[in-house]
């Protein structure tokens, strides 16, 4: 690297993606710019992965404050002040913003403010600065996909960053349009806070990509809430009236159209990766028609000293997977040997119970030819989930046969999320179904249910009976 | 595949990994053999002493595979419950109950 | 085994340690009776691990009711139907030890009711009957320590099983006298169910056994929840009087003496084994002066063919060592290569924030004289933590320095005992702190706290500044 360079690195976004490059960079020692045309935490911090959890846990203690009458713990009449609660969560996304803020400065990492385009594959226009670098990493994210037919106004047909400000009244019936991961969240808190939700998803199963019966026990609990799902289901289109949003239901399989009317619809079709205005091509940087900017396991683009991470790269598009690359690309850029090998990128629904997973699903693993033997433990014979008072959920493991190789674990569960830390090391660790089953596992615990999946696995677990 | 390996066991990796010396006999300067719970259970069952199996992953950790390979070759190809070593003193040899 | 024997093992105690070794065994096809004087599932669930998380969890909706203000949420007039706590409580019990029961039938255990004593090593009385067996597994468990002085009358003088019974109303004010596991969960239950709560203990430490920096922080957050601790304290005597329990408390540093008046006394000092009525030496087993019954690795005692597990057989006191001693039993008698060689028990105390650790602390790994090094990383720091509301504590990871190996891990804060599941298994399959810090971690969960002490063991934690 000559001296020629403004920076050693510069990096275009400060989503999780991009913040995470950045001070890796600097804490290897390296010149470090990044430049960011909104706030600095990108999508996650601002509009995704925390307010959503913050709203999710707000519904979830309205839950819980009216399960606590089974032990006999009751309240008058109960309110809830939804500036305060705008407010609240409004709050949690300050602080982590500030603190990625601080943490720029404390690494002195630079942080260019505006949008930053490619002049050539060494110089980025940042507002009306042009700096150079030796590296450069395009860590852009992604945007929510459109519906034609149902236009965004943020108010009454919203996306995935309207539907995070809850309005005043909430409001009495919501449609959300998409039965993944995000739908399925928002769908959760709204139904909490009073609203009477439908999901549609176009497929036949929602939640694509995890486990059918995971998802199958999943759907089963979020119904029992009251939340109404419909599969192979479409929304052609949206018309507002005094009394409500009038949407068009088409049942895909069938053809019938229903009209139903909602006071809020929430988009949730699926994200697409964000390269306007970043004029890729100057660098020579490679878009795809679908707009990712595709990298190999060391995050490289075709050019080789310009860096791709998080979800304008590929999918799936997950705040740990940017995260991850990140530090790939900036380790890479070090000198040093990092690559994105993770067997495996585990995935979470953040609803009450929970569903998580990391590694294949069965379908998958059957697909891939591995020749299988499963394990499930129903959380309904767990003491600790009992005293919880969530006993609705299961592990699921799924094993290879011969060798007793782990291949995945699909929860439906309290804490799954936090279960997850044992099943993804021990995919990591190549670990085996027995290395699980003989490692003492805390009790009464939630980890004591994936432990006995494991010896389900083996037709010994002891709080069931092995078939 | 029907072993334990690592992320720092394998290619390369983010993070300050300290590598280990080559890898040596397991038994470490406390007594404790680091070895995957499987391996453990596996040596028990093949009666191998784990201080004696050369250990593939970082630090020497013991993997099944490296039990297997001990079993065939460092015990001259013999592998199998019968073929006992000594039972470690402190443990008397469990009584095999015939159904 | 000639054919002369009534079972193939009989077991003694169906507590954790009784009924894992009596279901183990008939899942590998042996004939099995488990002898249980009281009910089964032994103090675990009957008086132990299952009631005082019933207890801990509603206390803690209590306290959540309290916070949910913070983002909005407020309630009219609390109010607490003790004796409707009391049955819930009482129905997960039985619903737990029911299903011990049931497992019991359907693996064809046949269940002795009544006190068991050895006639000779091969023969047990149980009630009046007499019944022989091959192999016999001693799995009686424990009991309360008794304190000189303080006089347990199970209503204002209570022991643990005292305590789990709630009064009505809640006592106003209330001592713990032990700060150990048992005496911080009650203490928090009664905290939240709002008692004045003071904690004594004679050590200069709470929570022995713990990591001292861990304790500190546990500490330092019950008081701030309004618990108060008093160290290097003990309880000489209680007389009840009109207007309470006058509790002579003494400064064990000075000597100096003080009255204190509560409405409740729970003493829980320790628990001891229990032999009483079981006739050991008509077997030839041997008892320690201390009233344990000594096992090896396999769980035999001296007498070969009798198995020792649980409480009775050594410490730690905990149901998931007894667990696990109990399979190793089954397994050993069955001609499997069994043996309990756990690399580290965990330990666990359910409030919250919970403090949970597996594996060595700091003082332990440098006495053992391992060179180490330590990652802290304080959950202030955390997104998922911020969006639960419980970011107090930390995740503290104790390394070895050369070699990266990982000794233990230390974790006050919300769901620790669900982070232990990765930690416990990163002990047992030999993990260095690198294993843990390149595997990815779903975001935003509290297990990325643990990724981030494992960094911070590298000094490269993204989210805190690396000292
Ligand atoms: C509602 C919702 C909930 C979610 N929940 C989760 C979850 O719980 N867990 C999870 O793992 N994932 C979740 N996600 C996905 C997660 O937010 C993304 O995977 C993650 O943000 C991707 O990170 P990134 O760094 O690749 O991009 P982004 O977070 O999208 O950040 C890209 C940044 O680059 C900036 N930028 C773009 N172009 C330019 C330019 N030309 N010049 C300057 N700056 C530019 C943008 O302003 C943005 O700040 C959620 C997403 C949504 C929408
Ligand atoms: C309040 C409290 C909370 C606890 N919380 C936890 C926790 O959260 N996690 C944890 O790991 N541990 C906890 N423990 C400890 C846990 O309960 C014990 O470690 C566990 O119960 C030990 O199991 P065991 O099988 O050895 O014996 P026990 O559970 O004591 O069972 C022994 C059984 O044997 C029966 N018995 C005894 N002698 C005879 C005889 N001669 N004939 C017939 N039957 C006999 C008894 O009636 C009893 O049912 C807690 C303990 C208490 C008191």
């Amino acid at each position: 690297m000559t001296k020629s360079f403004d920076f050693d690195v510069l990096v275009i976004g400060a989503g999780p993606g991009g913040y995470h490059a950045a001070i890796r960079a600097a804490q290897l020692g390296l010149k470090v710019a990044c430049a960011e045309r909104e706030a600095v935490g990108g999508v996650c911090l601002n509009v995704g992965c925390i307010p959503t959890k913050a709203l999710l846990h707000a519904g979830e203690q309205i839950a819980a404050a009216r399960h606590a009458a089974d032990f006999g713990l009751t309240f008058g009449q109960q309110s809830l002040d939804i500036a305060k609660l705008n407010g609240w969560k409004d709050g949690i996304v300050k602080k982590l913003t500030g603190g990625v803020g601080a943490l720029f400065k404390a690494n002195k990492v630079t942080h260019l403010i505006g949008q930053a385009s490619f002049v050539d594959d060494h110089t980025v226009k940042v507002g009306d600065q042009t700096y150079s670098a030796a590296s450069i990493i395009i860590a852009t994210g992604s945007e929510p996909a459109k519906l034609p037919g149902l236009e965004v106004d943020q108010s009454s047909i919203v996306d995935s960053t309207g539907a995070l400000v809850m309005p005043d009244p909430v409001p009495a019936r919501m449609l959300c349009v998409g039965g993944g991961v995000i739908g399925f969240e928002f769908a959760h808190v709204y139904n909490n806070m009073g609203a009477k939700v439908k999901i549609i998803e176009f497929l036949p199963n929602v939640i694509p990509g995890a486990d059918a019966d995971a998802v199958k026990e999943f759907a089963k609990i979020m119904t029992k809430q009251g939340i109404e799902i419909a599969v192979q289901t479409k929304a052609n289109r949206a018309e507002k009236k005094a009394d409500g949003i009038h949407v068009e239901l088409e049942n895909v399989k069938t053809g019938e159209k229903t009209v139903e009317v909602f006071d809020r619809v929430l988009v949730a079709v699926g994200r697409r990766p964000r390269t306007d205005g970043l004029n890729a091509q100057a660098a020579g940087v490679t878009v795809t028609e679908r707009g990712f900017i595709p990298a190999d396991t060391r995050q490289r683009s075709n050019v080789p000293h310009i860096y791709v991470v998080g979800d304008v790269a590929s999918n799936p598009m997950l705040a740990h997977k940017a995260m991850k690359e990140g530090l790939v690309a900036a380790e890479v850029i070090a000198g040093k040997p990092a690559e994105q090998d993770a067997v495996a990128i585990p995935g979470v629904v953040y609803t009450s119970p929970e569903l998580a997973w990391v590694g294949l699903t069965e379908a998958e693993a059957k697909e891939k030819g591995y020749e299988i033997k499963t394990g499930v433990f129903p959380l309904s014979a767990s003491g600790r989930a009992m005293t919880l008072q969530a006993t609705d959920g299961f592990v699921k493991m799924v094993v290879e046969k011969d060798t007793d190789l782990l291949l995945g674990v699909h929860i439906v569960g309290p804490h799954a999320s936090d279960l997850l830390g044992e099943a993804g090391l021990a995919l990591e660790m190549a670990a085996t179904a027995s290395d699980i089953a003989l490692t003492m596992h805390a009790h009464p615990t939630l980890g004591e249910s994936v432990l006995e999946a494991a010896e389900a696995v083996h037709k010994q677990a002891i709080h069931i009976m092995n078939r | 595949r029907s072993g334990s390996g690592a992320p720092g066991s394998s290619t390369a990796g983010t993070g300050t990994l300290t590598r280990a010396p080559a890898p040596g006999p397991a038994a470490r300067a406390d007594g404790r053999v680091l070895a995957v719970p499987a391996a453990r259970q596996l040596a028990r069952e093949l009666g191998v002493e784990l201080t004696q199996v050369q250990g593939s992953g970082p630090n020497g950790r013991i993997r099944v595979q490296d039990v297997m390979s001990y079993g065939q070759q460092g015990q001259g190809g013999q592998t199998g419950p019968a073929q006992q070593t000594a039972p470690a003193a402190a443990i008397p040899q469990p009584p095999v109950i015939p159904q």
